[in-house]
């Protein structure tokens, strides 16, 4: 199942056009789909970046997806570090 | 008619209205409106800020904006009016960032109410400051984690989790 | 330049301007306005309003506006921005009868700011409102004594002598 | 000495523009101007509107007059019913 991963704030620029898919088991939930993501930041980001990601939710256009949730039918997830709006 | 408005403007095409969000929480059934602007300052922690970019979740943003005008409505009440806007994009100092209006019977809960959502939006809502300094450094603000349980610091002024922003 | 902007508008010559309350309070230091907007009801203890007549001493008025202010600005610090306008005269429904702005580096003081300076004008500025109702009657609003001793009630939401209003 | 007083809301229309002379001796203060003000009362104004004085606090233009204050220079004095603004 091929997740489409969007990034923002401080992790846009980890990736081209702050997007990365990943390749994961279909019956892979939340819990899965962030320990992929841990693996590929800490082979490919800068560390304070990979590190950021402990900090970091994931969410869908509707709300935040918590750790062993199934993850949303249109595959497509977002990656959201600490908010500083206002 | 929806009672509540809520939107991301984005800083290229236009800017936040204060005097739209006035007009929308009015109501002749209305006596007190309180309007918080949020805007972009010259200076922080010490640093000269030039300007700031904001990201945003558009769409997690709007859904949540929705959101916290609900609680707010279960909180304060039917008769109520609420304008949300955040902006988008690059800001320059004195750019209005964010623009909140609460629009009640009496001005104990306008006040109430928008200082509530304006807590929530900066504590909850999926957007992100980057601040540019006149030195030409640029800094994404360390913001506050949505990992942990949601949201039961409404209505609280200033402290969250021992830190303000 | 007086940090402190405090006027009577004569309902007959010009309107309250919150875009005016807004600019004025606006400081590139200034993260956070709050403004409170005071409105004409069309309602009020149950009976249907057409307007309220607004009348001031208006020199005692100003003077206790701008003790007021300075009030404020001793519990808030000098980083402080206040406009307060107050009409006088006749005011249909939906008319503003008072613009109260706070500009302060951060919100909580702004919020804060804004609250005090409302609840103080409300309880102590010779101000008195008459309401016209839409049966032809006139009636006077009781009001808040000022014989007694001088406000210690800023910055409390509300409740006064065990009334609101 | 000539006292000038001017009457605010309620009050306003119980005289003739809102204004009324009193003559004081020299030495009278506050509470004697409080009251001559209410004798006057009590014979001119309406029951309800006399008994409003009570609740009244007296004014210059730049603070309350307490009882026992000497009255202003200028000779004009206010009488403030409860206030209701904002």
């Amino acid at each position: 199942m091929m997740i489409e991963i969007s990034l923002f704030g401080a992790l846009r620029e980890c990736e081209p056009g702050a997007r990365l898919q990943l390749d994961l088991p279909g019956d892979a939930g939340v819990t899965e789909l962030r320990a992929a993501l841990l693996a590929h930041a800490q082979s490919h980001w800068p560390a304070p970046r990979a590190s950021l990601l402990g900090k970091c939710a994931l969410a869908d256009e509707r709300s935040i997806l918590r750790d062993g949730d199934a993850l949303p039918g249109g595959g497509r997830v977002a990656v959201l570090p600490p908010v500083s709006g206002g | 008619m929806n009672p509540h408005h809520l939107l991301v403007v984005d800083a290229a095409q236009d800017r936040l209205d204060p005097a739209a969000a006035i007009e929308f929480v009015s109501d002749p059934a209305f006596g007190g409106i309180d309007v918080f602007i949020g805007r972009v300052r010259d200076l922080n922690h010490g640093r000269e800020v030039i300007g700031i970019s904001y990201d945003l979740f558009d769409a997690l943003a709007l859904n949540g904006f929705a959101q916290i005008a609900a609680r707010a409505q279960a909180q304060f009440g039917p008769h109520l009016k609420l304008y949300i806007a955040h902006a988008k994009g690059r800001l320059a100092v004195g750019d209005l960032a964010v623009v909140i209006a609460a629009g009640t019977p009496h001005r104990d809960e306008a006040f109430r109410a928008c200082r509530m959502v304006i807590e929530a939006v900066k504590h909850e809502s999926p957007i992100w400051k980057q601040e540019h300094y006149v030195d030409g450094d640029s800094v994404w603000s360390e913001g506050c984690s949505l990992c942990g349980e949601v949201a039961d610091h409404d209505d609280q002024p200033q402290a969250h989790d021992g830190h303000t922003h």
